[in-house]
């Protein structure tokens, strides 16, 4: 459909959330008490915050939960049984304020979930989920969607992306049906747009993602990645708070007779990723788990699934206790 | 702070270390760990109030041992986890040399291991005050509010194990984690596993914690857990009358015994 | 209801055969009858096979697809998911996914001599595909098996390796480590590349299907070389850790390549531009 | 509340505490019947993790027992054990886990009568604390909200 351009007061906000939430979940980021920004089930409005640079998780969990059910069982040796999912029992989510990076991950996600056999379960939460953005009018060091093809005010993703105008009020461009029926459902609170300039914030390129795509083709045996890598202590934060990262593990988990299968998030930093059995590891150490985090978001993705792997949200970079820069190590990288 | 700089392209030059461990400045302003190989480029090192992460971590780790024998920027708690890594075998001696940093900033020198011994023994080995006065606070809790607060905690946790690895004691090639036979914790992230996982992690520190607070520092999502280990840390010295990291042979205070260790609750 | 491709058959275990003293093959048939009428597979595709309450192990499916009503899995006693299977009874239900991966090119090789190098463990993964061949053995020329493990008690498939032996129209070498021999061993003593090369061997007209540890690959490619084998005439079947076995969890990812999608089988001219992450 | 049945376990040594409970039961002296015995080579083998692991399968109350300090068959388990139950205890304390579940105590193999009275004042102090609604709830708690998303 073609986009519509509206405009919603800042007072009108209220309401609008208010009537989402009374039909449905709305998943929308408040501040924790230690300051983080992290997203809640249906918060109360006043909670709710516009003025966030980034929240520590990714929203990712909508469509990809940290632990997902895959079936039941019961283990009686012989007659053991299986119970599948209802997929159908899935809620339909509305995701609040979640910003342009976060909103073009889905398709990433998609590329990875849905490339060859279609994974139902991701499909379905993605099927049911509406996504309200908001354009980002702050950002950070830290950020750096513009160096990986995207902008503070990307669409992608959104069915609805809300951007703050001078006075505080916000115009919402709405992109699909999905946005549109949300539109239509409280079509009082939305008036025609005004010609008020809208607040975007700057985020400067620091690196050309095309080229750090084709010098990652002959870098693999580059001394580049253990001089960069010494300080990584391999743990999982990186991909754990990534809103493109979907490796996984698949575990059983029983009591008594009865159990469940489910999967959970992985990632390749850690030396159990890859352990065969025999005691062999083909990424043995951790400059080698590094460098297949960086080949896999920028080489092996587009090459593969035609998505670069990253959104440059820089979730990866703040939550590290070591300060892995990723968008500091890109622009190394590409002057290799 | 240039006398770091200097000594440690002293190292360099000489040979008498392949490469020197302290901090730097990233881009984004951050302190963080630098690794200097190449003499000529010490001048990158610093050091101010903001180098708190615990640079020993790094003397168990395959790629930096790789180089050779290592110079390490060292304040207290670095000190501590070089007498605890030595005096659990998996560090040598030989292979390191310390860069002390006083309380007060200052670069000292140690000749050998025993003037550092002399050094960690005049200084405060209690928790930081800040932790200290945090845990005070948690003991005053009732029960359940301290049920309630470490539920609440740990429920945040994401098992990115960021905990485990920040910690220079966590060294194990193979952690009881990921070991499945018995699977003693949960693979996924759920508060009761979150909760295994955490005590596992303190019960295995327990006398060998040195109270740094990089597993607190490290976490993602801010959990408390340093307050753990330094709570048992706390009791450690309590019962026991010691303090882990204290010298390179130090007995291992949860492998030992004495046969009057006092205790009041079993019956 | 949409499908699951988590949710696994359920399969009866029909038999079991003691391999060696920590391996074991069963013979697996489906439960449910419509499952059996709609499955079909090729040789050297893999699948995941569980135990519910312990997990799922990967292991390529050992018959042959020119045998229908079952398939047939050979596994060592490892880790967690097969000390489970080695515990399990006749009668047993496990589950089993599959068939994942892609398969030995058997149409492309007719009118060749095949020659099957492996070591260990590592026959199990090949027995399907030399069983099909073996099968329509009127397609192939000669088909030669050269097998090495470490001691006699270590060779799997026994009995099979008799009838090989017995058999007229396939030449077949086994060998073991020195010191691995018993007093009656009639086979070769040594290692599997020496044995190879003190064959008398040809590359002439020849696919050569390889498989073993990875200290056995490192010295039998050189022998492979010399004989004169182009390198996409060498096959190999890999093994990574994998979850889903559909190219979604990553685990066996290498390079642009996911091993349960890509491979598991691969020539050696593929496995060259591979960065060595298997 | 009244008719709660504590569910509680007892980790014991083969040594001392077993073969103590043999003697109640041979001596035929009564006892509750609310505690499931557990037999360990030795109060040294006994993991920290096994009790965690009792209480989120469902137990209200452990017992932990094994032969008086200086008794041990293999000399010094007890000792070992007896500092890490200190840090145990302490780390518990901390964590807001009641320690009142918990009994601790050393029964030796002649201690017939010491058995019963251990396990009677621990299930009757488990009748009374109630069921561990606290910690089950927390066990329970994810399976639905992380599964379903609901």
């Amino acid at each position: 459909m073609e986009t519509i351009k509206k405009l919603i007061r800042k007072q009108s906000l209220e309401k609008l959330f208010t009537t989402l939430s009374a039909s449905r979940k709305v998943y929308a980021p408040v501040f924790a008490a230690d300051k983080r920004v992290e997203y809640k089930y249906n918060p109360a409005f006043a909670e709710v915050t516009f003025e966030h640079i980034q929240s520590t998780l990714s929203v990712k969990n909508v469509v990809f939960p940290k632990v997902e059910n895959l079936m039941y069982y019961t283990n009686n040796k012989v007659d053991s049984t299986i119970t599948d999912i209802d997929l159908t029992k899935i809620p339909e989510v509305v995701l609040w304020g979640s910003h342009p990076c976060d909103n073009s991950a889905y398709d990433v996600l998609k590329s990875i979930f849905c490339w060859d056999i279609k994974d139902e379960f991701f499909a379905k939460r993605l099927e049911k989920l509406v996504v309200i953005g908001l354009a980002c009018h702050q950002s950070d060091a830290y950020c750096f969607c513009t160096s990986v093809g995207l902008t503070p005010n990307s669409t992608k993703g959104s069915d609805i992306l809300l951007s703050k105008t001078k006075s505080g009020d916000y115009i919402a461009e709405i992109f699909t049906e999905k946005g549109n029926a949300i539109v239509a459902a409280s079509s009082d609170l939305f008036e025609q747009p005004n010609n008020e300039e809208i607040v975007i914030a700057e985020v400067k390129q620091t690196f050309n993602h095309e080229q750090v795509t084709e010098k990652l083709k002959t870098a693999f045996e580059h001394p580049f990645w253990v001089a960069n890598s010494l300080r990584c202590i391999g743990c999982g934060a990186c991909a754990y708070v990534c809103p493109t990262c979907a490796c996984f593990d698949i575990q059983d988990e029983t009591k008594g007779k009865e159990g469940r299968r489910y999967r959970s998030w992985d990632s390749c930093g850690f030396s159990l990723f890859t352990l065969h059995t025999s005691g062999h590891n083909p990424r043995e150490v951790q400059s080698q788990r590094w460098r297949q985090r960086i080949m896999h978001k920028f080489s092996y993705m587009p090459d593969r699934n035609e998505s670069l792997g990253c959104v440059g949200c820089g979730r990866c970079s703040r939550g590290c206790p070591v300060d892995m820069n990723i968008s500091e190590q890109l622009q190394a990288l590409q002057n290799i | 702070m240039s006398n770091i700089a200097a000594k440690a392209k002293e190292l360099l030059e000489s040979n008498a270390v392949q490469v020197v461990i302290g901090y730097e400045v990233g881009p984004t302003g951050v302190v963080r760990p630098a690794f200097v190989t190449d003499s000529a480029k010490t001048d990158s090192f610093i050091y101010n109030e903001n180098c708190l992460q615990n640079l020993a971590m790094y003397l168990t780790k395959h790629e930096v041992k790789h180089f050779g024998k290592m110079g390490i920027v060292a304040t207290l708690p670095v000190m501590r986890s070089i007498m605890m890594l030595i005096s659990e075998q998996q560090v040598v001696s030989e292979n390191i040399v310390v860069l002390g940093i006083s309380d007060d900033g200052k670069l000292l020198d140690f000749a050998d291991l025993s003037v550092m011994h002399a050094h960690i023994e005049k200084s405060n080995l209690g928790n930081p005050t800040k932790d200290q006065e945090r845990l005070a606070e948690l003991n005053k809790l009732s029960i359940e509010e301290k049920f309630n607060f470490w539920e609440q905690e740990l429920s945040k946790c994401i098992k990115c194990y960021a905990c485990r690895q920040s910690c220079p004691m966590c060294y194990c090639i193979r952690c009881s984690t990921d070991c499945n036979q018995p699977q003693w914790i949960p693979v996924q992230s759920n508060t009761q596993g979150n909760l295994d996982w955490h005590v596992l992690r303190a019960m295995h520190l327990a006398g060998r914690c040195i109270s740094c607070g990089e597993c607190g520092r490290a976490c993602p999502v801010n959990i408390p857990c340093h307050l753990l280990t330094m709570q048992l840390a706390d009791q450690t010295y309590n019962y026991f009358k010691v303090h882990a990291g204290t010298s390179q042979d130090m007995k291992s205070v949860m492998s030992t015994f004495e046969p009057n260790d006092k205790e009041s609750f079993i019956i | 209801m949409c499908e699951n491709i988590y949710k696994p058959y359920l399969m009866v275990i029909d038999q079991i055969v003691e391999e060696t003293a920590d391996v074991k093959t069963f013979r697996l048939k489906f439960k449910n009858q419509e499952d059996a009428d709609k499955f079909s597979f090729k040789a050297g595709q893999f699948g995941e096979y569980s135990i519910f309450g312990e997990g799922e192990s990967t292991f390529c499916i050992a018959s042959a697809p020119t045998r229908k009503e079952y398939i047939e899995c050979t596994f060592r006693k490892a880790g967690r998911v097969t000390n489970a299977l080695a515990n399990a009874e006749v009668g047993d239900t496990v589950g089993f996914r599959g068939p994942y991966g892609n398969t030995f090119p058997i149409e492309q090789w007719e009118g060749k001599n095949l020659l099957y190098i492996a070591g260990g463990i590592a026959l199990p993964p090949m027995r399907c595909v030399i069983w099909n061949t073996i099968d329509l053995r009127e397609k192939y020329k000669d088909i030669t098996i050269v097998y090495g493990a470490r001691s006699v008690a270590d060779l799997v498939y026994k009995h099979e390796l008799k009838e090989w032996e017995e058999r007229a129209d396939i030449k077949l070498i086994t060998t073991v480590d020195p010191g691995g021999q018993t007093p009656d061993w009639k086979g070769e003593i040594g290692f599997v590349p020496t044995v190879l090369e003190k064959a008398g061997l040809s590359s002439a007209n020849t696919i050569a299907i390889l498989c073993g540890p990875p200290v056995m690959i490192k010295f039998t490619m050189p022998i492979l070389k010399n004989l004169g084998f182009e390198d996409k005439d060498i096959f190999t079947t890999l093994e990574n850790r994998m979850k889903c076995g559909f190219g979604k969890c990553g685990r066996c990812n290498v390079g642009k390549l996911f091993v349960c999608k890509d491979g598991p089988v691969f020539t050696y001219e593929e496995m060259k531009v591979l960065p060595a992450e298997y | 509340m009244s008719d709660f049945e504590p569910k509680v376990v007892a980790f014991v040594c083969n040594w001392c505490t077993y073969a103590g409970a043999d003697l109640t039961g041979t001596s035929r002296i009564k006892y509750a019947t609310n505690v499931k015995i557990i037999r360990f080579p030795c109060t040294g083998r006994i993991d920290f993790m096994l009790l965690q692991k009792t209480f989120s399968n469902g137990a209200d109350g452990i017992i932990i027992s094994g032969c008086h300090p200086n008794d041990c068959h293999y000399t010094s388990g007890n000792f070992h054990a007896k500092r890490r139950w200190i840090m145990y205890k302490e780390l518990m304390d901390f964590m807001g886990i009641d320690m009142n579940r918990i009994t601790f105590s050393w029964v030796s193999a002649a201690e017939g009568a010491r058995w019963a009275e251990v396990v009677n004042t621990t299930v009757s102090r488990v009748r009374e604390l109630g069921p561990y609604v606290a910690y089950k709830k927390m066990v329970n708690t994810h399976i639905e909200e992380e599964v379903t998303n609901e």
